[in-house]
């Protein structure tokens, strides 16, 4: 049994296997970068970057960046056939109108309600920093949560209610952490999958919200 | 893969369900998807909201529509031009409503269904009979009247190419409310008069993300609504 | 003495004298779309339709018309090199958030106080149709209206209040009758100009509104 | 004649007096007028407040401007990156006044401004810190703050290509927030890679109509931020 469950990369990937073909996916920071290498076969997605970029592609051959093409992460992209630019104003007519199908985002915690905490440890002497996360989980249909289980120091990031500063309340629809998938649902968080050799129980000591074993093979 | 092309316009609206409201492209003949609205007609759903800037012309495309009976109410800025016969006598004879908007603030309430704004405020028409029964706010010194975003089940629109994704570019003035509906609609159909591969279209020059679009339909002659009415054709 | 004053190709000649160098002008439907034939030697408007371009150029040669190249009156237009097409909602971002120079009208009626009342005669049977009047006079930074100084009947349409419904309130700037040029001012109507031949106290008879006389030369 | 091209770009924010709010494009480096912003700099109006979505990155273009002490007010949504330096420790020691704006409401907020809308709804941020002092209201069951328009006095963009009555084309993602800050200011200065003659733009591709625009400076060969802080440079 690894105790680490999922890697970062199978993180990502396990979340794309949950992706609908045909959908239109914005990806937050991180982690959740990672989402567009893993397209499973025989789907086609259309990412959206909120900086003005519908039709986000792979990224570019070292030597053929444009920094004038870039994510929302302000790395170097590229643009698929197909894709579309425009302004700030249309981007977010995009995200916060409801056009966006599905938006996966990193986190520091996610309450058992789905409340998400994503862009302020509260610090005092922290830079608020809030970027378009406020907006992606207010406006996308779908809420896509790339996550850790626990801190590098052994900490919860599932928790009752989150202690950092909320980005949107009631927001998150599914977690995908190293030991498992987890469904936000009207009866409380419940476990949809688990990573090779992680059992139930392993991930309930880890959690410290009631968990409900529901998978739906 | 994601291919948004459709085979005819009668698969384009045959899920227009009685009671939609439905928004419909165009500033008289320009931009009107005449053909889609046709197809609207045969298929045949009743108790409709319709969304446009005009009341059609003569007894083709969205007078037509009208003529059926199944246009429960009108929303928009100017519902009488030269040729429009249809909508008047219905709205005399008590048989249709009229919610009557100012242009921009008809345009601007569409894009604010867009873009998940549910009301915003303006300063046209205030100390009108068209802001009656409507709040009023004072911002700056200044008095402003709260409009409501609006939404639509589907939007019918027409546009002079378009790719499988579903961006589109429009022909001249005839762009005028069809871009805004494509945003505010739940299920938008376009039809084109013409289809490119993926690449075709410049990505600077989109005017409509395919996001917004839910089905192209290839349409490469439509019929111009002013002709048909010179003609003195009715549809159906 | 002609009493008639100006003819409507006139007072079209005349507004456009007073559109300075480098506005961006919209044009009512009817004498105001006359305006369009007279820019002054050494000027250069640019004119908006709301129906979405801006470089409206002057009418198309015979057989050159193009259905999907109209003005807000419906009629064929050409558009000048320079001229940019958009959709409504930019249109009146345009019209509304006060970046057009000068906006020229027809009226029914203007009050004293610079109501405007150009839009519905308030019959009861009458098909209620408004365009974009009431966003034009909202929005933009200057109205002129053009109007002959009475109706054919002999009612004048220079009044102390209008009795038919209003397209906005306190909006007009300037009216140029076929007899007069007339501010509304703070002080009142200031009569600015007159028509060749025709004197002061001819439009005070048939204005009852009192005038004051302030041509500025 | 129409022409808003300009000799330099010290004319273009010759006016800028002290007090202003100045809009200024760009989403970290793309698309951000760092040649304008350095002759601001060295135009040195104080006590501004200046809209960007970040803070800018080394010691060159946003962030020498910020540098200066010249900018009283950030309004920003996300005023940290890999290379700021100059907005945190300004904020730190109570330098700076930051407001915080979702990058979305920001955006909207921003077109309002240029749109004549003085406030809007939006479910961002509800339930959060930056609703706090906001006012909340229920439309169709649902929660919304209220959001107020944002304008500014003057704009500082960066595009592609102009003509000389003030069409503007952008570069890709370079576009993000200069066309609505076009809209949102009293007077909008553009440095621009290339003019051409009217016409060189096709009128259904111009981005920003020209009415937006009141000066246009020619800058064949701008700087490219990351590179001037890769090398260390910082300005003046």
């Amino acid at each position: 049994m690894n105790p680490q469950g999922w890697t970062r990369e199978q993180m990502a990937q396990r979340a794309a296997l949950d992706i609908p073909d045909g959908s239109y996916v914005n990806l937050g920071i991180g982690i959740p970068e990672m989402v567009v290498q893993f397209v499973p076969e025989g789907r086609e997605f259309i990412y959206q970057t909120e900086n003005g970029l519908l039709g986000m592609g792979p990224d570019p051959q070292p030597g053929h960046e444009d920094p004038d093409l870039i994510n929302a992460g302000k790395k170097p992209v590229t643009a698929i056939p197909g894709a579309a630019f425009f302004h700030h104003a249309d981007s977010f007519v995009m995200i916060r109108g409801g056009h966006i199908d599905i938006c996966v985002l990193g986190a520091m915690q996610v309450s058992a309600s789905g409340d998400l905490a994503n862009w302020s440890t509260g610090a005092s002497d922290a830079i608020p920093a809030v970027g378009g996360a406020m907006d992606l989980v207010a406006g996308v249909k779908t809420i896509f949560v790339i996550t850790q289980h626990q801190t590098k120091n052994g900490e919860p990031k599932i928790v009752e209610h989150c202690t950092c500063p909320l980005t949107g309340k009631g927001v998150v629809d599914r977690i995908f952490t190293n030991l498992a998938v987890i469904d936000v649902t009207s009866e409380g968080l419940a476990v949809r999958d688990l990573a090779p050799g992680i059992s139930f129980d392993y991930v309930q000591e880890r959690t410290p919200v009631s968990l409900k074993l529901d998978i739906k093979k | 893969m994601i291919d948004k092309t459709i085979a005819s316009a009668a698969d384009g609206v045959s899920d227009i369900f009685d009671g939609s409201t439905v928004m419909i492209g165009g500033f008289g003949e320009a931009g009107s998807p005449i053909e889609l609205i046709h197809a609207l007609i045969d298929h045949g759903a009743s108790g409709l909201t319709v969304v446009n800037n005009n009341t059609g012309s003569g007894h083709v495309g969205l007078a037509a529509l009208i003529e059926t009976g199944n246009v429960r109410k009108m929303i928009c800025s100017y519902p009488r031009t030269a040729n429009s016969m249809v909508f008047p006598d219905l709205y005399r004879s008590g048989k249709i409503e009229l919610e009557l908007v100012p242009q921009g603030s008809l345009a601007e309430r569409i894009r604010a269904g867009g873009a998940g704004i549910p009301a915003f405020y303006t300063q046209t028409s205030v100390g009108t009979v068209l802001s009656e029964g409507k709040e009023e706010r004072e911002f700056d010194g200044k008095t402003f009247v709260m409009e409501r975003g609006l939404k639509a089940d589907f939007a019918l629109v027409k546009c002079r190419c378009a790719d499988r994704f579903g961006n589109l570019l429009f022909n001249k003035t005839a762009r005028n409310f069809n871009p805004i509906m494509c945003t505010a609609a739940n299920i938008t159909i376009a039809q084109t008069e013409q289809i490119v591969e993926l690449g075709g279209i410049d990505p600077e020059h989109v005017v409509t993300p395919g996001i917004f679009v839910d089905r192209v339909l290839l349409l490469e002659n439509p019929a111009q609504e002013s002709k048909l009415v010179a003609e003195g054709i009715t549809y159906p």
